[in-house]
This record gives structure tokens, C-alpha cells and sequence, in this order.
């Protein structure tokens, strides 16, 4: 029941959650996601935004990583859609839709593939400045939230 | 033994090189680096001690002390930006 | 921009998420939450269940919790819509949105505003099983849910 | 003082009533409940020591002890279970 999509197609939120729940009555829970392009990064106006990627290893760790959600909680669906290209300020760029019995773990687990996304899934993001093109740079708030998830 | 090597973002275009298949004589992912830095230029600049990159082998990103496979894809990219 | 209702309708997602991102380029992340109502509760069948409310009170509870959320966390935007009278298996009960600028506040307000309205807005379920009607009881899961966001 | 009453989900249907309004000597929540325990059967029962509900005033739940102002609207009802 996992879908796992990177591309440069728009995906819709509702479309997806409804997918996930059609024909099914023992869903308790839909946590979901969306990442937009904001049109203001560190202090710059952003005209728009373009992002690679590496494909094959994307799926690979974006399958990875909702596997190691699914052996961590007890997940009913998840579903996963990176987009790639060139997005403007306003355009949905990241959805994550978890779906389980109950709230508690939706909600961890769809925080959870936020966080290790972001640290472990292949993408860049190049930005377009008043100042010209720019490389987004790693942030350390970044790696914190995902190390909030490392078990001991 | 025989890489296929790929650079990714900010290093892809400062190399000015997406992909390249190389000989190569090393044992290690560090091996690789250091011998991508004796080209000098922006792989000396990038690849330097102190800079932050990453390295996957096979898809997977591996420590600096990873062995490489032979036919390995080894891919260099800066930390990703996601999401 | 907040949004806050209590009624019988059905409600979509998609359409609420949309219409919080429509025309604004300063959102970068929007969690949100559908709950929904199962087939099984408690080890029994779920024919239906009916949500009764205290109309006047819940929408007064509802905004109390919305508030406390915006002054903990910098939100750009929140949707809550809770149903009332008799649903489904299957049927969405209730959803929280929470547009912000980035997910970390997006996330905890979502599961912060969730956990709230499980001990602090007066629902109460009635659920139709094979041995008759039952009310819901409340659960003690809930209450520590809820215990988690009380600030010493 | 004259209050209004009302009762919710499971109180609602054990008194067989929605709503009331009373004619009350007392000064707190705990002692309209002392009052309403008075009726016995149902209300005895609902409202003994050891059960749990709650009660609010115009619409904020309070502990027992909270005084009620007059003419106010006082609702008791299971802890809730909604979302």
C-alpha cells in the first residue's frame, strides 16, 4: 500500500488522502504533510526554485526511510510525493500522508519521514535571488530534527 | 578497478562534470576523493579537508572509510536540501 | 484567517488545505489531521456512531485551544472542523490543519490542537454495536496525551 | 438564584432530561450536585462520590468548588470523547 512518487507532476493533498482511505473503514488516523516554496529564505526574496535530484537513489532512500517508519509504528498507509524541476513561490513541493488506527502514531510517523527526508533523501534546492542563483545550504536545524528520531 | 563517478548541485557545476567512468588504483571512498583532489582547480577547493560533502556507494552514502566494489556507481554531492 | 466549525457536513482536505495556500507565497509547511471514524472500537463492531456536542460551548473551546496554539507556536493559519451527529465507518469526524512557516510548529501545533480538543471540547460518541448502543468512554491515553503539552 | 441546567450524552439520557432551570439556594457546583443527588435513582447514582463528570459555568468547565454567579448557564456531562 506504499506509494512512493518523485517528479516534476503537481500532486493534489486531497486526491491522495482520499486514496488512501476509499473502501476502507479501519483507518482511525490521516497525518499529513505539505511542503510549499515560500517566496523568502534566509533574509532573500525567492523568484522561484529549482530542485534535483538523484534518481534511483531517491526511491531507494525514500523507501528506506518509510520502511523504517513502518517496522517503528503500526502504519496502515503511507504515502510519499517529492516533486523535482523548477516550482515556483506557492507550489506544494513535498506531501507526506500517513494513515493508521490511531492519531499518536500518524502523527510520529509522518513527522518522522519529514525529518529523515530532509537529512537523507537526495535533493538540492537552487534558489533564484534578486543577488542571482544560489545553492540552499544544509541547516544544522535540520540535522537536530532528525536526530531526535535516533534510538539508543 | 573501473567507477562510474557522479557529482550532483553545487559540485556538479563547479566540476562542470555530471558523470564520469574512471580507472582507478585506491581502496576507499577517501582514496577516491584524494585522488580526485590531485586535479586540482575546484576539485582541490571542494573536496578539501574541512569541507562538507557526502559520498554514496551504490546508492547507499557511506563513511569516507568505505571500501569501493569494483563497477561501483560512487556518487560526491553537497548535503541535501529536501523537502 | 482562522477558521473554526461545528456542524454536519462533510468536509474535504483538499478544498481546506487549498484554500489556506491560495494566493499567499509565505507558507512553507501545512500539517494537518483527519480523524475518522472506524469499523472497530473497544474489540466490537461499529455499525455508526453519533457525535453529540453542547453547541455554544464547543465552538467556545475550540477557539480557546486555536488561541493558545497561535501564542505558542508562529502560525499563519488554522482550520478546525469538527462533525456532529451520525456518521460511518469510514467517515472523516474531524480536521485540523496548521499552515506555518516552517514544520516544526506546523507539526506540533497540529498534534498540540488534536490532543486538546480530545479532553477540552465537548464531543461526546455514541457508537452502535452488535449488543446495542454504547457511549464512548473516555480514555486515559487521551489525558496523557494531553498532559504532554502542559508547560511547567 | 435561578440557574439553567443542562445535561449531556450519557447524563441526558439516564435523567431523561436535556435541559432545566432551577430555583437554587446554594453558593457552589458542588452543591447543586449535592442538590441534584437529592432526586435519588439516576441522579443519585450519575452524581455519587467516586463518579466521574463534569461541570461547567456559561461554558468554561470549573472544579466543584467554583461558585456559580446567578442566571448562570451550568452544564454537566461525561468527560468528553470527541475527535
Amino acid at each position: 500500500m506504499r506509494k512512493i512518487l518523485v517528479g516534476a507532476e503537481a500532486f493534489d493533498l486531497g486526491v491522495e488522502v482520499d486514496a488512501m482511505r476509499r473502501g476502507r473503514t479501519d483507518i482511525g488516523a490521516i497525518a499529513s504533510f505539505v511542503g510549499l516554496a515560500r517566496d523568502l529564505n534566509e533574509g532573500s526574496g525567492v523568484a522561484a526554485m529549482t530542485l534535483e535530484h538523484y534518481p534511483g537513489m531517491t526511491e531507494k532512500a525514500l523507501t528506506a526511510l518509510v520502511g523504517e517508519a513502518c517496522s517503528r509504528w503500526s502504519l496502515l498507509d503511507v504515502t510519499v510525493i517529492h516533486r523535482v524541476g523548477r516550482l515556483l513561490p506557492g507550489d506544494p513541493i513535498v506531501l507526506v500522508a500517513v494513515a493508521s488506527q490511531h492519531r499518536g502514531e500518524a502523527f510520529a510517523a509522518c513527522e518522522f519521514i519529514m525529518d529523515a527526508l530532509k537529512t537523507r533523501a537526495p535533493f538540492w534546492k537552487k534558489e533564484e535571488t534578486p543577488d542571482g542563483e544560489r545553492w540552499v545550504e544544509a541547516r544544522a536545524s535540520d540535522d537536530a530534527a532528525a536526530a531526535r528520531w535516533e534510538r539508543t | 578497478m573501473t567507477l562510474h563517478v557522479l557529482y550532483f548541485a553545487r559540485l556538479r557545476e563547479r566540476f562542470g562534470l555530471a558523470e564520469e567512468s574512471l580507472d582507478f588504483a585506491g581502496a576507499t571512498a577517501a582514496d577516491l576523493v584524494a585522488h580526485l583532489q590531485t586535479r586540482g582547480g575546484a576539485w582541490a577547493e571542494e573536496l578539501a579537508a574541512g569541507r562538507v560533502f557526502r559520498v554514496a556507494v551504490n546508492q547507499d552514502i557511506v563513511a569516507l572509510d568505505a571500501r569501493l566494489p569494483d563497477c561501483a556507481e560512487v556518487a560526491i554531492f553537497p548535503p541535501v536540501t529536501g523537502g
